[in-house]
């Protein structure tokens, strides 16, 4: 039973072409397997189904490659995210060019009920009512059912072939702990995918972990790949790292 | 003297709201300066989306290089600093506690507000297109919603109207508005002007706004402090 | 804002008649709040709602007065559990006397089925589909709906008016952590009621727990009790907790 | 020679469904014992409903006094030994890995099966009560459904059959019978008999079962290692 590969490329070979993919991403690179995407765009698979809070490129924080060069590549047909589009109108991103032109379809969603999708895919909760949306663009296409006086929407699960999560440290067991802000939605992605690649700084021994702290169970995760030192990297994320490490 | 409050003084108003154990969703932009004006001595629990609560202040433009931390951040992607007590999560148990019901307070921004509290601040509006995120669970499920907000747009116009010509957030959701002319509730699917900035009249604070205020019989002028 | 009440008694003072009241139980004393159920008997409110795994005295482990002492006292009008019986025929508890007489009335659940509907009323969701339960006793009166060719049965939220749950560590914030398999019902109860009130081995300073690894954020627990050796304590229980300690 | 095999070989003979990385849940009784026949060098992950996953061994009595830790239970409410690499979740998680179908195999208990493969195992005959705990969410929702039992009850009579006569605990989920005179696959609402325990015929296994047999064409004798 190894989990562990060696490589990022090694850990995306077999994504095929249509496949749907969650990615972990909010709010700056923390969070964000920054790698995993990349080999992504190297291995080049295309018409993928991108389930994440943004489009990529959204220009909120730290300026870094995210998911953002899997549009830029051409290589998405559809995103469901909450948070699509950049927030500079001056620097609309990949996704957002390609959205209103329709080459990518795009399913927003309220961020609560992007979460609590995935968390459904992964907990086997085939639907579920959520206020949430109700009267608002989101009720499309949606039933409205009342409970307890109050409308809601019924929102169905969301399932991945896989799902692409940053973490802190792994041990060989596949269990994840993270640090800090970092956990966002990587847990709940890693639960509603067929297969989970993630991407950590550090893989330790099984029992190196406190049993009490582990986040992701390791029955979650089928493939890890520790994070190497990487010349290459972008400035503004590796500097940012820094000050993570010091 | 028709002089406009500042955001801060917007955000001190609000401030006002806060209390004691009090667990605080702040959103982008004049609602994050709110923290600022907390008074000495009171816990205030700020909650973020993206799964922190009990986090301090955001870190400084001085502070950046020592104190930044890429995990360590808040929804708006700003970089705040760690405070004893406090805790992370995913984000399916964040949204959890909004749409539980176990956020307190949450201080929203506003492109339009209507007279029955309809919230609209998601879309860009021209660019045809706009970003969800939390507000929505917020506007929804927090216990009370305050929206900060200019009582006008640039060119003048009312962000306080009859009725919302944009998409909105949602609907029949705002409890509260404060505006750097006027402090107003949301009762009853009425405008009721509970307090004015200093030197404004109530058929001024009028004139700016679509719908009909009703005057609250306890009319006093924006206390700060 | 303080949460640290000195005794259990007054932890339990304003439990009304009739109030809906959640406990954390499984398998033994190590989450059961024992201290806080036995000032509720001694506080004598009647007619609750019991949402629990089991009623009490199932005997399936170390006897001890678990929640079983509320339906000897003839406290509870209703159970809501997955594990209602004793395992012993001859041994019957309390709750089956008066589940088989009509005098309290039992609603029966998977546990699975029990621990979502639990983290259904924590998190806001209205209701959810999920497979179990399927033509089994479990469907009566339940709608049944086919998602993706699965049928599936709509289960309700629920909620309560207080929580009793057990932890290893509170701070002075409310945020708990729990040892071991002490976790169980106890962190989803602590979201799903109005007043949740967390017995503990030890209460520490804000900044003592590891932020990564609390369990239960602090806005969920309303009240917070120590326990303190007793010397009155069941010897079987005692005797377990000496094991834990040691 | 007609023995039946005993409890211990039931296990032995559930045991070779095992394989490496399998992440497993077991029932009481009999499925219990399946753990103490795993194959040298196999890493079989244990599950259990009261949220804990990766732990070690039961406790023996005389380890108790050492060992027992009332924080380290499984759902039968057994001490557990700890094991480097488990980890532990609250129950609304834990039913989650086995209602999102994370769990690869289960075996429980019988008492009856039908040739649809319905399993009834929650009531108690004659007390007119029962006790669902975890069962029905692993029958429902495990990947793999191994059930464990005699082939017939104390008093003789078949246990699988061709309807189940009490409540069931779920339909047409189990995909393997071990009993103590063969191994059954439920195929296409079909039992294949597969193998036979050693001096038992097909016609005497056939005796002991109300639903008609399929004889598999790779019928063998039970192998237990």
């Amino acid at each position: 039973m190894n989990k562990v590969l060696q490589t990022f490329d090694e850990a995306v070979k077999d994504v095929p072409d249509g496949a749907v993919i969650m990615i972990g991403n909010f709010a700056g690179p923390g969070g964000t397997p920054f790698y995993l995407i990349q080999a992504l765009r190297r291995q080049g698979a295309r018409n993928l189904t991108i389930i994440a809070n943004t489009a990529g490129g959204i220009g909120l924080t730290l300026d870094y490659d995210d998911h953002r060069v899997l549009f830029e590549n051409k290589q998405v047909r559809k995103v469901i995210a909450s948070f699509p589009f950049s927030t500079s109108a001056s620097r609309p991103s990949a996704a957002e060019k390609q959205i209103l032109s329709g080459e990518v379809e795009l399913e927003i969603l309220p961020q609560g009920t992007l979460a609590e999708r995935i968390r459904a895919g992964g907990a086997g909760i085939a639907a579920f009512y959520t206020p949430t949306g109700v009267s608002t663009v989101i009720e499309k296409g949606k039933e409205v059912r009342v409970f307890d006086g109050r409308p809601c929407l019924l929102e169905r699960a969301l399932k991945a072939d896989y799902a692409f999560v940053r973490a802190f440290k792994a041990d060989s067991m596949g269990n994840l702990v993270y640090r800090g802000t970092q956990r966002q939605f990587n847990p709940i992605m890693a639960t509603a995918a067929r297969t989970t690649i993630a991407e950590v700084d550090e893989i330790v021994e099984a029992g190196e972990l406190p049993p009490e702290s582990v986040v992701t169970p390791g029955l979650f995760v089928q493939r890890i790949v520790e994070v190497k030192e990487d010349p290459g990297f972008p400035r503004n994320l590796k500097r940012s790292f820094q000050v993570r490490r010091g | 003297m028709k002089e406009r409050l500042s955001r801060e003084a917007i955000a001190m108003r609000i401030a006002k709201e806060l209390f004691d154990g009090a667990v605080v969703n702040l959103g982008i932009g004049i609602p994050t300066l709110v923290s600022s004006f907390v008074p000495e001595g009171m816990t205030v629990i700020y909650h973020t989306e993206n799964g922190a609560l009990g986090f301090g202040p955001v870190v400084t433009a001085e502070e950046m290089k020592e104190k930044a931390d890429i995990d360590l951040v808040n929804a708006s992607g700003q970089y705040v600093t760690p405070l004893p007590g406090m805790c992370f999560f995913h984000h399916a148990d964040s949204f959890a506690m909004i749409r539980g019901g176990h956020i307190d307070i949450t201080v929203l921004g506003v492109l339009e507000v209507s007279e029955k509290g309809d919230l609209a601040n998601w879309m860009f509006p021209g660019r045809g297109v706009g970003n969800i995120g939390g507000g929505m669970d917020l506007a929804f499920n927090a216990r009370k919603v305050i929206v900060a907000t200019e009582h006008t747009t640039k060119d003048g116009k009312p962000k306080i109207v009859k009725a919302c010509s944009v998409p909105l957030t949602a609907p029949e959701c705002v409890d509260l508005i404060v505006t750097d002319v006027a402090v107003i509730e949301v009762k009853d699917q009425r405008l009721l002007l509970k307090e004015l900035a200093p030197g404004w009249s109530v058929a001024e604070v009028q004139a700016l706004t679509e719908p009909a205020l009703t005057v609250s019989p306890d009319l006093k002028e924006i206390e700060l402090l």
